[in-house]
């Protein structure tokens, strides 16, 4: 590689400078590698007294490595000064608003955080016997219960780890269904405005994508849906409201074409906040919900992971759950068991149970009243905010919202050449996340912005007042806009150059620098 | 009503006045009434914060499995490890905790570089120059695995040794089913995969062994690498990572790719989930690398930065022709093994290898001093785990122990399916898989083995 | 107040808008008030059902007040947002080295934060039985003999809170037994290098201050102090090392004199961190030691407290000790007992206990043979730096020091203008927390550098990096001195304004804006 | 050999070369060699996190006193509130937890706005224009409050009611051996402080009450106010905060100082420590004020900034002429006092303020009902503390009921020396001060009365 443009910095220790602290300006921070001075320790672990016999008497010689595995050798006073410094470069739910669309970044209840700790939960081993955890096996059935109550479903599973999870759960879900009845069903359709998980889910399922088309409403084109639908049609995925925020006004009729020709729907939970406590997917006609509980539920996203992605089925489905799943016996105790046609695991343990326990506890300080107060205050901020930035940002379709909303930026990028993209990288600067860009793919300069209802009227309309500054000056200064953001720590980062580039590793740069021994 | 939403009546009624509404219910009109939740959710009203907490702490109390009353010698893939506060407070920050995915990488530097960091450790760990930033678990990790050196091979017949842990290998099949791949079960013969057991199966695209396999032994990598070879097939190493602080690398035996468990490294049992899915490939593969991939480059200054690249592979650009429909991962978890294994450092990740080999094999010798206590697979050396058989069934003898204060192990009747192909039939009711970490003591292990010996009289 | 310099700002919510994180540039954080809408609630009591009557039937009518306290009126969604982003406002051991001298801001181990939470010991009430509280005393007990040992005397008191109370009950000590012998001694000598806590500890002990000049070794002037030797004097107070990094070499011969003419020694153990393990002010001659368990034993300073400040003596002072102390009966277990001549209580309670855990924790960790360790490297941290700093900051007493070294940037001053505190703010830009200025008093333009043993040699070596860069631009650009710091979030503030028009509320600045209602 | 120290020992031999010098051990050559510690200190040897750890969580269990085991129904000065996770995870942030106190404000902005927060809240709770940062304790605060009453008044006689809290009269009584002022103990006659006792000790120069009482009664402050007026005294009152969200504030009265405790706000028991002064005075006395104290002011640019203000007053200008020897205080505590107090807000103040009312009247009344225990004040209104007398002993009554689950308060034998003035000696040994939080639920008390019900049985 002979591109000389990756930075040259001390391979040695950089010290306990604050480097990279914004706090004291926007300078680089080293690599924990690059702190590294070999022989320094930070690890301590118990006094153990077993006898330190040379693992070569232990281990046949071939299968040894010579020398250690290489990691990075700082101090414990490092290591922390080091990552306290990471976390004051990254943003956060917990350092201002995220209206990022369709990732419902709610603020995550820092009791959530506690229970996830708690001894007798966190400590307990997956392969323990069912009668040592009874505990754990009553909150999952009551955490599958309330998700089934929410959903308007029957029974769930709940080892799917993250929405992709469930959605490849739910269509082999479908599959085994049609299956057992002795058919083979090989398409699935779903809209144009759909997540790149849904398509990918699919094939991944066994099945053929089929695309529908968004009519001029922003919904399902109906008749482009029963045209779509034959014998073949295994199920249609669908999310209502859509990801364009709309309300599928006409979910019934497609819920009935459907079915009609044998097939099911499966509802993407992603934009169930919008609807908690209003209207259920069971009620509307879907046969398979996944939900993510790190929208929804408020669990934490922890910077892309990690998620839960339970999955609720109508009574037809059941038998054909992912195994072995929490039951309650007649004694009253609790233990596993397998559904009868079971499509078998779906995760190694038991899903990412700590993450359940932080749902139901969310679950419970809302019940059933407060999450429909969720619900209409999340579509209330969204439609206090559609009105209130019509003028500089209309939306994609001009009606009453669910609990997002997707304006464009293209009559701004026609008139004033700035982009959707030069407007959430401008937003930074003001001290927000950027809204979702460019998806749903079919709106021009698509901005999806989803305020959640745990922003406050204030927020809202700072946030709008900074999109209205940013609209003036889209006019009188674009540059501006264009060089945005320069505040953050880093400033517009050159994503082909990543790529064309591959450094992975810093064992990737260091060869690139020449670097490496 | 607590709950953490902000309004006040008045600013609701301000905020339907502006939307030219009468009532936030009119902001459903959309919504079919017919269809609409009638009387509310049939779920009990919220609760303050207080007394969820407690009711929380009636399921904690429930369990009779938290390090307070049982001594800890399962393993199976989910391991106790020393998991220090400072570790546990650095990984609990709010800017870790409660970021999204580093979609703006200019406000996301914190997380990517953290990403960045993990990626070169499981690199260095498997041997392999390039590693993702995480898959669900490592059951998740090798079923992507198997999709991608299916796709890489073009050859849909799978051989899958059952070495690989029992799970892992029923969440291969599960997803299977949607593929279509050609599911080959490999058995073990003492240990050691036995593919002359399959030579009618036809030629592999994919192998995929255990190393050490989830009974802890070792296979021979230079014979799995061969038969790839022959076959024009794509070398799989499901690899516990904490072994490797002794073994060589899969990668230096050659895999294309290597995945495994992450959760030993500063994420709690927490009753298997969220674990920490492992993914590392060869440059070759890197275009087919499921999930999501940090890599560095440069901002307009010119200064250092890091953003998630290769993006055209994934689901969101890619959809119905991604390599994977992954899009949330474990990425905390991620952060949380790189702060862990940047507390270990070079010596630490060797002495917990080395201590969980010492431990593993004291409590070995420990147990079958016991009489009718033998190994399951008498002389083979293990690692991390070894499996014993006992005269009574394994679940009683569990019991037995837990009434005295010990998470024996884990029995192999409920680990594996009947009729699995890494233990002979009729020792599987009366074996036991075990472990012991860094954290177990002398004490503790010789208190476990006069414990057992009182478990296994009939 | 017509001076129109208070900056105007919203009353009302500023909205989720991560206003002041750094990592958005260094914009404003509005105060918690100015986030308030009245009517807007966090809290969430445990239900209790305890009947709801209305106050006025429970207490006389006259002392109930009319109104609420008005306080700030904030969701916990704004109250995280505002003190993280407060966090990120804030220096601190965790983002980077901290060398401020005679403070030794060295690493706080996490693990001691855990302890300090424990359940068991942090739920405690302190009027619990004694029966019942056996662990907390078996823990006070055991701090106080390893202080004992440590410090090499006979018993000690945990209840202080901080340096200066440990000071003050020293002081009292000091007056008890010379009062108990029948004497009434008046005066209390202490060096020209003190601390500012000795001087006002001996006023407030009722005794006069006797200031001692320091030699041109930096150490007593033996002759000054025999001289000011006579029946009147109750002790001296001292540290050593002093203030200027120094070992009074004269100890043993300081310690004689004192006694001969029946005063006592007080050490204070602000320094204690030099000596660990190589030397104890037992051992030298004192009678009366404070330590700080917040320096010595790293127990976090919080941003200015919680401290702790226990008092150990030798065998004569032990009758005075402030009660009620922790006792280990004939039978094995603990309880209470007070002194026969005690003092009395210093403290409402036991003293900062959970203070206590955590130095226990860090004591037991180090060991007998950590603590000398922790001696040495503090001791050649310092020392590298005073030789790798000499050429343009040289030491003001140029020898070996202990754990810190105090340089004087008068040179600098009369060549270039630049002052110590230039040399200080600037040095906040290059990413570490600016050494001590202006201590001791008697070094013209002193900068006190105490590294102590947790920082690396590339730590060290960075900041000299740093410091020389300094001295540089002292020579070729002292404005930018003058200016500094720049990348801060706020620049250099009026101090003298903010003494003049005193604003130490919220209230007082919105009558100073005429906001007031 | 674990410890926290980066040093690998070719850097200490580089380093000790760079010094010159031969080896570490010169560097102490400035000690005399006869005086330094020989053989190491009499300590046992260092040990890993993980056994200390053990070790505190042994001291921790050898309590009997936890929250699992006693529910709580002392006070005294003492208060068991509700602390949720979001204040503990805040206040628990590493910015605020290791900094040290603002001596440069331009990288300690986070610490001063929080205590500029702090001080706004104090004063408003106290009805008095001006806070400080905070001191160690109500005890503390109460000693620098009288010390700087006597400073402005220029006359040394203290009248300290016996109502303030008796260990923070000790401390008073402690510190005036150094001040030499004269401490005129003031009896209570049915809760109320009876001045008329005390009409031969002269004139005061400051008269100290607490309000509420350590025994919950109420005080004329009226009064008070007029005899300081008289007298040319100031009024200082020690004040509950959380009783203050239903009395009047003291400043509402005419106090000059209003001290107390700060510890309900958001700081756990502990034990004891460590636990936050409350200081607030008029404008009158703010450059006799103890203590640190943050003023708003501009930066260079005109930004708002904090920055700890009229330092004149502080013990490292004025060195002994200062007005106080104060430096660390309980800063920690009381940014998490401000953070708390901003959980709670306008009305969660007030409510943890009534509930505590109703709780305390609630067990009272159900306490009186039991034959033979009997208000120690009848018919005297109570906040926050109440006492009863019980047929036994109080010791043995707290024994008792420790036995079924409850630290039923504090027996007045122990808080309290003989003969003080604030309760009656022939019923001191059988009195038990009792508060009830907004944490204790109905169930709770009743079941609390029913054991008492049997502990007084003889
Ligand atoms: C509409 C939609 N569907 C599915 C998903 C996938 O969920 P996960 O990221 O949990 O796999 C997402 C997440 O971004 C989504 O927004
Ligand atoms: C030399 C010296 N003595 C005494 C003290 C006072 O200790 P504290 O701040 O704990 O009251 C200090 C603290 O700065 C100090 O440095």
């Amino acid at each position: 590689m002979s591109e000389g443009m990756i930075e040259e910095t001390h391979k040695s220790a950089a010290g306990g400078r604050a480097s990279s602290a914004p706090l004291l300006g926007d300078d680089r921070e080293p690599t924990l590698f690059e702190f590294s001075v070999p022989g320094r320790t930070a690890y301590q672990l118990r006094t153990n007294e077993i006898p330190a016999i040379d693992i070569t008497e232990l281990l046949p010689v071939e299968h040894l490595r010579s020398e250690p595995v290489e990691l990075a050798d700082v101090s414990e006073r490092d290591l922390v000064a080091h990552f306290t410094r990471l976390s004051h470069r990254q943003f956060a739910v917990d350092l201002g608003a995220y209206p990022l669309g369709s990732c419902t970044m709610k603020y995550n209840p820092k009791i959530c955080d506690e229970v996830a700790g708690l001894p007798g939960l966190a400590d307990v081993h997956p392969g323990t016997p069912a009668a040592l955890v009874q505990g754990w096996l009553a909150l999952m059935l009551e955490t599958e219960h309330v998700l089934c109550e929410v959903t308007g479903m029957a029974a769930a599973t709940l080892q799917p780890a993250a929405g992709a999870a469930g959605e490849l759960t739910g269509l082999l879900l479908m599959g085994a269904y049609h299956e057992a009845r002795g058919e083979k069903r090989t398409r699935v359709i779903i809209p144009d405005s759909a997540h790149g998980t849904n398509p990918a889910s699919v094939t991944l399922g066994g099945f053929e994508v089929t695309t529908l088309p968004t009519d001029e409403r922003g919904l399902v084109d109906l008749e482009a849906l029963k045209a779509a639908l034959d014998g073949d049609v295994a199920g249609i995925m669908l999310t209502n409201p859509n990801t364009l925020g709309l309300f599928e006004e006409d979910i019934k009729e497609i819920a009935e074409a459907v079915h009609e020709v044998g097939g099911l729907l499966y509802y993407d939970g992603a934009n169930l906040n919008a609807i908690l406590g209003v209207i259920r997917p069971g009620d509307m006609g879907f046969d398979i919900v996944h939900m993510n509980l790190h929208k929804t539920f408020a669990t934490p996203h922890g910077g892309g992971g990690p998620g839960a992605g339970p999955v609720a089925v109508s009574e037809r489905l059941v038998p054909f759950l992912p195994g072995p799943k929490p039951v309650q016996h007649d004694d009253g105790t609790f233990g596993w068991m397998s559904p009868e046609h079971s499509i078998g695991r779906v995760h190694a343990w038991h899903g990412n149970t700590l993450v359940l326990a932080r749902a139901l506890t969310y679950l419970k300080i809302h019940g059933g009243d407060g999450l429909r107060r969720v619900a209409e205050r999340a579509v209330l901020n969204a439609n206090w905010l559609r009105v209130r930035l019509a003028e500089h940002y209309p939306a994609a379709y001009d009606k009453t919202c669910m609990h997002e909303v997707v304006v464009s930026a293209g009559a701004m990028k026609r008139k004033t050449g700035v982009k959707g993209l030069d407007v959430a990288k401008r937003l930074l600067e003001e001290g927000f996340h950027s809204p979702t860009v460019y998806f749903p793919l079919i709106v021009e300069e698509a901005l999806m912005f989803e305020p959640t209802e745990t922003e406050s009227l204030q927020t809202l309309e700072a946030l709008a007042d900074a999109l209205d500054r940013i609209a003036l000056e889209a006019e009188s200064d674009p540059d501006a806009l264009h060089a945005a953001p320069r505040t953050t720590p880093v400033r517009r980062v050159d994503e082909a150059r990543a790529a064309r580039m591959l450094i992975p590793t810093q064992d990737a740069r260091d060869e690139a620098l020449g670097l490496s021994t | 009503m607590p709950d953490y939403m902000p309004h006040t009546d008045e600013e609701i009624a301000s905020m339907v006045a502006f939307l030219g509404l009468d009532s936030i219910e009119q902001l459903f009109d959309a919504i079919p009434k017919a269809l609409q939740v009638a009387g509310g959710l049939s779920l009990p009203q919220g609760m303050p914060e207080p007394d969820v907490m407690a009711s929380m702490k009636t399921f904690a109390k429930m369990n009779k499995a938290g390090a307070d009353q049982l001594i800890c010698f399962a393993g199976a893939g989910a391991y106790d490890h020393e998991i220090p506060t400072v570790v546990r407070t650095l990984g609990g920050r709010g800017e870790f905790v409660t970021a999204y995915t580093p979609y703006q990488p200019e406000v996301a530097q914190g997380v990517l570089q953290a990403i960045f960091e993990f990626q070169t450790m499981v690199s260095r760990i498997s041997g392999l120059p390039v590693a993702n930033a995480s898959l669900y678990d490592g059951s998740a990790a090798v079923t992507e695995a198997v999709n991608l050196a299916v796709a890489a091979s073009k050859n849909e017949t799978v051989y899958l040794s059952s070495g690989v842990h029992p799970h892992w290998r029923s969440v291969v099949k599960t997803f299977a089913r949607g593929t279509g791949h050609n599911i080959v079960e490999v058995p073990l013969n003492n240990g050691v995969s036995d593919f002359d057991a399959v030579k009618d199966a036809g030629p592999p695209g994919v192998i995929v062994v255990g190393h050490p396999t989830y009974l802890g032994t070792l296979e021979d990598l230079a014979d799995v690498r061969s038969r790839c070879d022959e076959a024009g097939a794509l070398m799989v190493v499901a690899a516990d990572p904490v072994a490797t602080g002794v073994l060589r690398s899969a990668g230096s035996w050659g895999a294309d790719v290597v995945v495994g468990e992450g959760q030993a490294f500063g994420t709690s049992l927490g009753f298997g989930g969220p674990y920490l899915g492992l993914f590392a490939c060869t440059m070759d593969q890197v275009r087919r690398l499921p999930g999501r991939l940090v890599g560095e480059t440069v901002d307009e200054e010119g200064r250092r930065a890091y953003v998630t690249t290769l993006r055209a592979r994934e689901q969101d650009i890619r959809r119905e022709k991604a390599t994977s429909n992954v899009c949330t991962n474990q990425t905390l978890m991620a952060v949380v093994a790189a702060i862990q294994l940047g507390w270990l450092g070079t010596q630490g990740l060797r002495e917990i290898a080395e201590r969980s080999v010492r431990s593993t094999r004291y409590l070995l010798e420990g147990v079958t001093k016991i009489d009718g206590v033998e190994p399951l697979l008498p002389g083979v050396a293990t690692v991390r785990d070894v499996a014993i058989t006992t005269p009574l069934k394994a679940d009683l003898v569990l019991e037995r122990l837990a009434e005295e204060g010990f998470l024996g192990g884990l029995a192999l009747s409920a680990l594996t399916d009947e009729g699995d192909g890494s233990v002979e039939p009729n020792l599987r009711e009366h074996a036991i898989l075990m472990s012991a970490t860094e954290k177990r003591t002398k004490d503790e292990i010789d208190q476990f083995v006069t414990a057992l010996t009182k478990a296994v009289v009939k």
